[in-house]
């Protein structure tokens, strides 16, 4: 117990300290790297160029319209559905459980695939509802649809996994209290995991926004309509590269904007409440 | 009139326990740590379903297997007081009073008024903005205290208040707790280890060991050798010994 | 690579005269002195590729492939490996542009096959194949295809510009799309009018960016009618596709090309690879999958 | 506080259950019906030819050895990386909050594009590689960097939002009793949070399995060496879709007995340990 | 010997407390919830850094802003019970108690032994392999008793030890830590809020009030009207008010 006896312990602390150092800059540095390798294929003309386009500039408006409502429709649902899901208990709840992982080991074009050979004109839900004349495919709504689809699924399990490790005794104590399930979720639940919810949203947001396999299969790439920015870089990308890289990195700073700005105002947001 | 009887297998033992709390009665629960003091006031409140058994709040049944009742917890209308505050850390103080008359359905306008009342009772006018993760632990155990009371519950569980308080706060809680209970005429069941608190507060007490009760009587009564009684005995010796000692009957039947 | 360090680069080498059908005559000259890094395809290449000791077509062949040949790759590697006993081909299939990229960023490859003029010529000029072994290798015609329920009642190439028809097309910038919009354009020209040209583009619910997603929107009815090659009708199922041909005289030809790589550490099979796709046993199979001959 | 004082509590008791009921259906179904779609598509003699088709076989194995490899790598040092990063406090940590998010937003198949500008031979990096005869590009190792690079934001993410959400008297105590950093990383940490972790590798190795884009950019799409399932399915969609379909089925199939089998492992080594 | 002074800006008020304690010696930290025990104990321990201060134990610094000495919790020695026990809900009553020992590099083959002697002492034996998140609250306080002192700490800090105790542990553990603090020979804090308990197990007490020390003396003479004392004095003038009635000086400096 003297200060000599403390030293391959402090020798040791130093060791862990640069060896996290390490590896925080190892994997920085891997998942910043092939970004910022992009930046160095554009050029400030072709970026003006690109803002310029109609198409591109539409894409732009419709990735953002798309997202923000994929990811308001995936917390709205999704939220609600990981608190009772975690919260109940009910036969067939571990097959639930195994359905709705099932989209993230899908190949995304094959998503796009069984949502069409669903919900296409003459898909099995589809064709019901070309009767009535509704049709899915080739709009808006099922470059959202696709997305929902993808993307839902990492919200909800990022979700389900705060919601069983929050301690109990909150959700408890709320119910001595005379709270509905209803109070519960909105004022004990979601504030105690709001961080880890809103990173998850953050997450889906950004799956959502770079969603492109199942978004063209199912709806198909027509300008203003379902031509989201990964269809356009897509599409650049076939042309030249370097107008494609561009498109992305327009669509990279953007988001990054975005979620920012998100994470900002809900950890302000979570603070206030 | 609080009538419960519940039953449940636990991992060392069976919990068998049939109590009874008279209107404006104090219940001080006592017994071994693990002898299932909280596991009892849980059954109650409803937060774990028991085996079997029956429970009965002022002519409500809230539990009864045979009937298929099973009341949520959150229309019993108790005020219950885990053995940990679990104040809401994200919440104010006053959020976390308010909370339960919110709940409740309180009207808006009486909330205010009714959240300083309790305020000022637990002394924490002071800290009313405080988010409640940031007090002391003392301070997190008043406002346990205060939300559970400030809905007015029509029966009172509190597991082991007097905690983490200091001489102060016991003393006016104490105190509080006799008028309140008495005033409003609900029953109220009081988890603590200590006779001295027991005869400070208690109407009854009532001794558990091992999930069965073992002695019952007049927290004045409470045998001296309930604190150096030796550990390991079966309960049903030790309820003998009691017995022997105390002069009542070795059954105490519901 | 680790093996091949030094020496300069390999000069072109002069055209071997070889007869189309006459399978494997040797024509490797020089060392194996390549720029390139990849021998043979492992998991990180650190090891020299073990250097060609005979002269005799064996061993591997790496084919980077447009991936609408897709199909035939399925037969034409086989029919190839029972010719020459002792090789293996496998099709690296992707679009020639993404392929192009690729073989640009340090891909190895021992065969180039391009769906498209322009980026031979870009790979060519800059130097990556052996020039003499660069040939004209099938080509591909633009064809309507159609649901065989046919939803939309599309029976003529005048129905298209109908109003209400759902169509499929490939983008602006992919080969398929490219000559299916000079395809509009003649026949707007020769047959039509710019009227049907304007109807038709307001018709199309999707530019798609594969042949795959034209066939399969058309297969499953969700539109009317779509542009593809030839060879992605031949491709699918028997009778779920049903076709309208563009007369020849308005119709554009996608000419592919295949050419040998000058990375290519296996130049002996390369080159009897590339033959055997010429030869009539290669052009037979392509025809199969509805590929038409190089006039 | 009579019976009858509690019959609207009891109502919307019943309202709020079926509501739940409802959304649990609704949203399982969303999910599920897609891909249960999928499988009307494919017939048993389908099935058997692709199981027996050689390419397909070999793209399963390295589809399951790569995203293997990549899952090991992304929990072995995503985990301690998330552990170091929401445990310590360094300059440039939002920078660094922000880096390991782009991957995330980046379409895959730019993401492919970038490793190729980083790693191919006349990449930033690839170029001094070449000179000791080193290639990444077009090989194994490249599917495995793709989908490392791809998947990891969504381990680490969840990562950080359980390490965060975690009571800190459990690591404090840990450390008044001696506890190094690994050892409470490894005792305490990874054991209370395991749940949720053991979620977030489900979800990585799914989206690792999916990976199509990046893969077939920078790794390209050679049977035997870099074609993994997805790449596969693409290649089955052309032509006659029902193969690429019957392909994608059996990598779900696939990928569900490993999720199964891995989360009901680890489940039982965390109530083991 | 531990000396510690310790400065730190609270919400409410500013800490700044000066205490020593020998070898040997319990002292007791009392004072209203609020007061600022835990946190002392927490900035002791090198959990939370105070502001300003030195802390030295046994002539070790542990904490020196002026020397840039901040020795980590870890390698301090201590035995710290948090007022919530936290015990691992994930390991086995046997695991945690052997934790800090492992966590020590105590020799294998001695851990096992070492383990039943605290399991024994604290009546934790037939609950061995059970998860402690599965014991009551009692349990797991016994938990975190046994936890803490197993590795041997060279100091004992332990806030409100007796809470969830029942009436024969805290007997136990009341005669326990006499003893083995006196056998140890080490410094020790035990925070509480009964004079009882303190008159128990204290060498000296020391009372705090909103951050600072305003009484200190032998737990026999705490001052009665430390139970009765009016709410919400300035700390000055309390101290005055206090030892105006013990004769203590005002002032007590480190
Ligand atoms: N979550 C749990 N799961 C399983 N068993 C439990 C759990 N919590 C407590 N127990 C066990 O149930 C029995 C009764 O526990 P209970 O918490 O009711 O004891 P208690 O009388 O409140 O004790 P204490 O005075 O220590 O609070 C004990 O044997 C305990 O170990
Ligand atoms: N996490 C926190 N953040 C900010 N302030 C805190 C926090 N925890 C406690 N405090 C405040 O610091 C002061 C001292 O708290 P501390 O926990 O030391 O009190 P204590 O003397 O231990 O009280 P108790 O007897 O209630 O345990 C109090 O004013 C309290 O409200
Ligand atoms: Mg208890
Ligand atoms: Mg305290």
């Amino acid at each position: 117990m003297n200060a000599t006896g403390m030293r391959p312990e402090r020798l040791r602390h130093t060791i862990a300290i640069a060896g996290a150092a390490a590896l925080l800059l190892l994997v920085t540095l891997y998942l910043a790297l092939p970004v910022v390798t992009l930046f160095f294929r554009t050029t400030p003309d072709l970026f003006l160029s690109s803002l310029g386009d109609p198409d591109v500039l539409s894409a732009l408006w419709l990735s953002l319209f798309t997202s923000t409502v994929t990811i308001s429709v995936v917390v709205l649902l999704g939220t609600p559905f990981a608190f009772f899901h975690s919260r109940s208990r009910y036969p067939g709840k571990v097959l639930v459980d195994t359905l709705i992982d099932l989209p993230l080991v899908l190949p995304p074009a094959v998503a796009g695939l069984g949502l069409l050979l669903l919900y296409g004109r003459t898909g099995l839900i589809g064709r019901y509802l070309d009767l009535f004349g509704i049709t899915i495919a080739f709009t808006t709504l099922a470059v959202i649809m696709a997305q929902v689809f993808v993307a839902s699924p990492f919200y909800i399990r990022q979700a389900k996994a705060l919601f069983e490790q929050m301690d109990p005794a909150y959700e408890q104590t709320a119910r001595t209290l005379g709270a509905s399930p209803l109070r519960i979720f909105l004022g004990i639940t979601i504030p105690l995991t709001a961080n880890g919810l809103v990173s998850g949203a953050v997450m889906t947001f950004a799956r959502a926004l770079g969603e492109f396999g199942a978004t063209i299969m199912f709806a198909g790439n027509l300008p203003g309509v379902t031509q989201t920015m990964p269809l356009a870089v897509y599409g650049g990308l076939e042309g030249n590269f370097n107008i494609g890289i561009t498109i992305a990195i327009l669509l990279v700073i953007l988001s990054f904007a975005i979620m920012m700005a998100f994470r900002f105002f809900a950890r302000r947001e979570v603070s206030r409440a | 009139m609080l009538e419960a009887r519940v039953k449940k297998i636990l991992r060392d033992f069976p919990l068998d326990l049939a109590i009874t709390v008279n209107p404006g009665e104090i219940l001080v629960l006592m017994g071994e740590n693990g002898a299932g003091k909280s596991m009892t006031l849980n059954m109650i409140s409803g937060i774990i379903p028991p085996d079997s058994g029956l429970i009965r709040l002022n002519g409500t049944i809230f539990y009864d297997p045979h009937g298929g009742i099973h009341i949520p917890v959150e229309d019993r209308r108790i005020g219950y007081v885990f053995q940990n505050p679990a104040v809401f850390p994200h919440m104010t103080v006053r959020e976390n009073i308010a909370f339960g008359l919110r709940a409740r359905h309180t009207p808006t306008s009486t909330i205010a008024g009714r959240v300083d009342r309790w305020l000022d009772t637990m002394n924490l006018s002071d800290l009313a903005g405080v988010k409640a993760g940031m007090l002391s632990g003392g301070q997190q155990q008043r406002v346990a205290l205060a939300r559970a009371l400030a809905p007015g519950p029509v029966l009172l569980m509190l597991d082991e208040p007097f905690n983490a308080l200091d001489a102060r706060s016991m003393q006016d809680v104490k105190g509080f707790l006799r008028q309140y209970v008495a005033d409003e005429g609900i029953p109220c069941i009081l988890v603590m280890h200590r006779v001295r608190d027991a005869k400070d507060v208690g109407d009854r007490a009532c001794i558990l060991d091992q999930g069965v009760k073992v002695w019952e009587g007049r927290p004045g009564d409470l045998p001296g050798m309930y604190l150096t009684q030796e550990r390991g005995h079966p309960a049903r010796q030790l309820e003998t010994r009691i017995s022997s000692l105390t002069g009542i009957p070795s059954s105490i039947t519901d | 690579s680790v093996g091949c360090t030094s020496g300069a680069p390999e000069q072109p080498v002069p055209p071997p005269t070889v007869a189309a059908t006459t399978p494997a005559i040797p024509a490797v000259t020089s060392p194996p002195i390549i720029t390139a890094a990849v021998p043979t395809p492992v998991i990180v290449a650190t090891t020299p590729a073990p250097a060609p000791a005979t002269e005799m077509a064996s061993g591997l062949v790496v084919a980077y492939t447009a991936a609408s040949l897709k199909g035939a790759s399925g037969k034409l590697g086989p029919a190839f490996e029972k010719a020459y006993p002792g090789t293996h081909v496998i099709f690296d299939l992707d679009g020639t542009q993404i392929l192009k990229h690729q073989v640009e960023s340090g891909a190895y490859a021992d065969i180039f096959i391009s769906a498209s003029n322009t980026y031979t010529s870009a790979l060519t000029n800059e130097g990556y194949f052996l020039n003499d072994t660069v040939k004209p290798l099938t080509s591909n015609y633009i064809i309507v295809i159609t649901p065989a329920a046919n939803p939309g009642g599309i029976s003529s190439l005048a129905d298209l510009g109908a109003a209400g028809k759902l169509l499929a097309m490939g983008t602006k910038d992919v080969p398929v799309g490219i000559n299916t919009r000079i395809v509009i354009n003649n026949l707007a020209n020769s047959t039509y009018t710019a009227g049907w040209r304007d109807q038709l583009f307001r018709n199309v619910k999707t530019y798609e960016t594969t042949e795959p997603g034209i066939v399969t929107k058309v297969s499953l009815g969700v539109v009317d009618a779509g542009f593809v090659y030839e060879s992605s009708f031949r491709a699918a199922p028997k009778g779920t596709l049903a076709a309208i041909n563009v007369p020849k005289g308005d119709n554009a030809l996608q000419t592919y090309s295949i050419g040998v790589m000058r990375i290519s550490t296996n130049k002996p099979a390369a080159r009897a690879f590339a033959e055997f796709l010429l030869s009539t046993n290669g052009q037979k199979i392509l025809t199969d999958f509805g590929f038409r001959p190089v006039s």
